[in-house]
């Protein structure tokens, strides 16, 4: 355990994290430019995309069935589960508790990645076409989350606008548009490409966690307006979800880095397709609930405990 | 552009709503809009800042009555569950 | 033919192009901020300009003074071709006819990277100093549809305003700027760069044109405005203008990488270079006409169809 | 001299910040987006931090303490020389003269850079660790001038805010922030980031250069508002510096390169830490006298002339 | 700035017109100005975008009499042809 | 928000004074604000353009009483030394 939690905290990528929060916690002037950001963020999912695509076009479909499978699985399951937690023991209203399904039953591709990095860190790399279970993850659980939602009552926003908004939100176009790019164009045909998509990855990841970190730490800021609860279900949520992903990784025959992996993304909550889809598909909800947890609790948590826990948890059960 | 009596409509809203905005202003009467990126506080807070994409400013210089309109569309359509404000000058 | 097709719609630039199209279409929240494509641009004008600088810097004066000499000659004619075509044929006013003649004379640089990419992609790679034939091929249109409009009749532009605008424009000072730094820093001097000059270059380009995809199908929309005839013009100026710079780079002596790139140079239309000048030498004109041409028609047309096109006449022809 | 004087001009970064410059003369329409200028800065600080953080890890204290040591006493040294020559021979006022004094003691991150890739680039590389003396030398120099000017009555600004603002500056956070991440990693644990922030560097640089080279030719333009003495300011006070600095690192046993990158960041003018600590300490100081004479005069020469005297220098100390 | 009577002038533009138009305020008795990025539609909608620079917003706070001089500089000089326009408040 | 009449403030100042901005003029009775991102010149020209990070503005819709307290606060604490101006509408 304590050395995967090292090898983690000890990586460039977790240190950038913790180095943004404490830039914002001694109010440092440092600025990320939004364009920055969004650069980053359109740069990550084209080049996981990219990726995954490569290696997807070089595995037979037999051994990524299982895998998808799991994951599709899980991305129905979870967010009824945390509909349910939320409702019994939260005592929290339908539509907030549907919109906090959402989000902890999606997935966050910078949780995925770091865990990808942190894997590969740690000496057990997850398979290549990992890329593909984000795709299939991020979807279902919002759909699932307005279901349960529009299932209830008179609701302000719109149920197809949502649905659109999440199919052709950006995440899901880069990373499949990259994903088809990668699968077409194949391993020789991205060569070109790669200095750029694979050899800039990591240090970009830095920089993109230096400017998570500093999100997280503001989000923090908002902690007191969202209750003890809810602080609770924003470290015990990802922590069930993240056990789940590691089992179901391993019964569809997942090696350890991807098993854990695979528990990361689960555990993980979304906070870009999500919050996205459900400002308009329940704008009644209140976003300081879902985005502090997600953001402000869950993604530190995941980047500094969750991710080396489901590293080990991965390798007990192997 | 000066000679008729003319308002100018200043939206302020979180940025998924933009081009629905848009495409209001224009259904209701206005001929042209100035759109800016900007970023802000209010009593409701529903943007998650750069995560959402911050919030957009829109205006649109309008005949009074145009004015009128949009400013009630907005208020009614989205005061109630969404960052907005409206101001007429 | 179908092979070189295939080469080209396949290589991820292209992909990436379509991508970004295709992200419009769908109406995705997709957005690439401004400074990224402002940053793109300039990181692949200057990239150019060094690279061939690099390549002048070792080439004999003789082995390039045919090319640029074909250029500047294209340069100078293809205009007055457009010109007269607009005018005969499509029955268009002068001054929208000079708009795009400018337009179609001058070149997109865009266009000859993604020729430059996808003819070595196809395995006959150009010659290292074209880029320099870009900047020759930049200037000359612009000044003689310049020259055809305001030799006739009053102007509400300046004439003189429009070439310093040309002259000191971003995209010549980068490209002549980079290219003397590269000439002058030679292959050594330049090493030390060209991991982010060199390396990055594809990946950036990928960027680069899955905006491109998304500002050509906004575009597409405005198709109606422009008439059929407009449209003809933008598929078919390309292709004469393409034969054109193909039979000349045969005739100067240049590779059939060469000869190709050289035809998708004539063929491009300008959308950085001369809308900037007309907008200052012929504000009259409308914009409508020669941008929707330019990036709604004549782009995509060259991206997918044309460079391979100009591909095989080069193999016949050699 | 000449050969090393040719070395440093004709190297891509030196010509870059003069392209920038023309471009500028000329009236072109380039411009570097704003957040691709604070992308490059955090990029460089960031990168310059992990790379010595990395150097540290390796290197033996007792090698590093004598050259930190000397950053200090220069940093403490070179304010107050400042100050008195712009009292006595520039009869200058005690708050314009402290806060020119702030900027001369402190050090420009920029002129680090370049002397250190022109350092190389003349095959004389400078040690590792020199990055943690652009931390040493950017702090003194700024308190030390704040004492002087809060010792001599009243002042609008604040004291504590002002050194606040250099502590948490983004400087400072990004350069100590990298070292520590660069130092817990080490060698291999920042190899996946190396690509990205080693591979890029002299590219980035050079980019930013290009920025820098037209922020300096705008600021020359204020040339006439700061008169004939603070050109001759701007120009001797890094001379004396530099020289100092170059003595003072033969002194503490660093190499020809080290002790004339050492002399290049003692003679350098901060803008960016020093600016915004005087802004809040010292808000009635004249800021077209301290970024002018930074930015518009001693950049531009540090650049061209000043980084070549200080190789030489220190070749001849040697 | 707030004792005596002043108008705010606001121009919006294709960008090119942006250094001619910050010299033209100042020529006719600005002492400042404040430039935006912004993006619009209008009536004429010569900006070709991001491709061309979108458009600035320049707001400039003068005496009234200054105000006139501008908005009339403009629309004289540009409203024909060109992506802009002005309004005062 | 249309009902009472209200007051346009808008401050465009130093970009490091933007944090001290934002909490005063909610101190002073503001409930919400929006930045926007802006470069300018003016009579002293304190910022260093990009250097410094150019300047802000931050508009807030306040009832009269709390725009004369804002226009006020700034006045007093800024004007003398800082590159700052204030106007209501
Ligand atoms: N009093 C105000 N003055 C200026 N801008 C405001 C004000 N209230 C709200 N805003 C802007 O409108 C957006 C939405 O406001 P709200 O719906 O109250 O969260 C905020 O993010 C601000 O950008
Ligand atoms: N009615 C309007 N309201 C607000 N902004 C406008 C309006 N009309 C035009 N604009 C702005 O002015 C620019 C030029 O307008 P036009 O010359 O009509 O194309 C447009 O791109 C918009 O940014
Ligand atoms: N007359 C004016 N009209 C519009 N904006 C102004 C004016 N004067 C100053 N400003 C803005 O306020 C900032 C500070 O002004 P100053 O303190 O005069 O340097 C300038 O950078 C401009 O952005
Ligand atoms: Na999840
Ligand atoms: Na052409
Ligand atoms: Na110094």
């Amino acid at each position: 355990m304590l050395d995967v939690l090292l090898a983690s905290l000890l990586s460039p990528v977790v240190l950038a994290f913790v180095l943004g929060a404490l830039a914002v916690v001694v109010k440092s002037d440092l600025e990320i430019p939004a364009p920055l950001y969004k650069t980053l963020s359109i740069y990550l999912l084209l080049a996981i995309g990219l990726k995954g695509g490569v290696a997807l076009s070089t595995t037979p479909m037999a051994e990524v069935a299982g895998p998808v499978g799991a994951a599709f699985a899980l991305g129905i399951l979870t967010p009824i589960l945390a509909y349910g937690l939320l409702r019994r023991l939260g005592r929290m209203d339908r539509t907030n508790a549907a919109a906090l399904a959402a989000h902890y039953g999606s997935v966050s591709a910078v949780t995925f990645i770091a865990a990808q990095s942190v894997a590969a860190f740690a000496g057990t790399p997850s398979e290549g076409f990992m890329p593909a279970l984000v795709a299939v993850l991020e979807v279902p659980a919002i759909v699932v989350a307005l279901l349960i939602a529009y299932a209830r009552g008179e609701r302000a926003g719109s149920w197809r606008e949502a649905l659109m908004e999440v199919a052709t939100g950006q995440s899901i176009i880069l990373l499949v548009g990259g994903m088809t790019i990668g699968w077409i164009a194949g391993e020789e045909g991205t060569a070109s490409v790669s200095p750029f998509f694979v050899g800039g990855f990591q240090g970009a990841l830095t920089l993109f966690l230096l400017d998570m970190g500093m999100t997280a730490a503001r989000r923090l800021r908002d902690l007191r307006d969202v209750g003890a609860f809810l602080i609770g279900f924003g470290i015990g949520m990802p922590i069930i979800n993240g056990a789940l992903g590691v089992w179901a990784g391993q019964m569809v025959g997942l090696s350890v880095g991807g098993a854990a992996v695979l528990g990361a993304m689960v555990s993980s909550a979304s906070f870009i397709a999500a919050p996205a889809a459900i400002r308009v598909g329940l704008p009644e909800a209140n976003p300081a609930y879902y985005l502090t947890a997600a953001l402000g609790i869950t993604l530190p948590f995941n980047l500094t405990l969750g991710i080396p826990l489901y590293l080990t948890l991965a390798g007990w059960l192997a | 552009m000066q000679t008729v009596p003319h308002r100018l409509v200043t939206i302020i809203a979180e940025r998924h709503l933009r081009d629905k905005l848009v495409d209001a202003v224009h259904r209701l009467g206005a001929t042209g809009h100035t759109l800016t990126d900007v970023a802000g506080e209010g009593s409701r807070n529903a943007g998650g800042g750069r995560i959402t994409g911050a919030n957009i400013k829109l205006e649109t210089i309008v005949a009074p009555a145009v004015a009128e309109g949009i400013a009630e569309h907005v208020a009614e359509r989205y005061f109630q569950h969404h960052s907005v404000i409206v101001y007429v000058q």
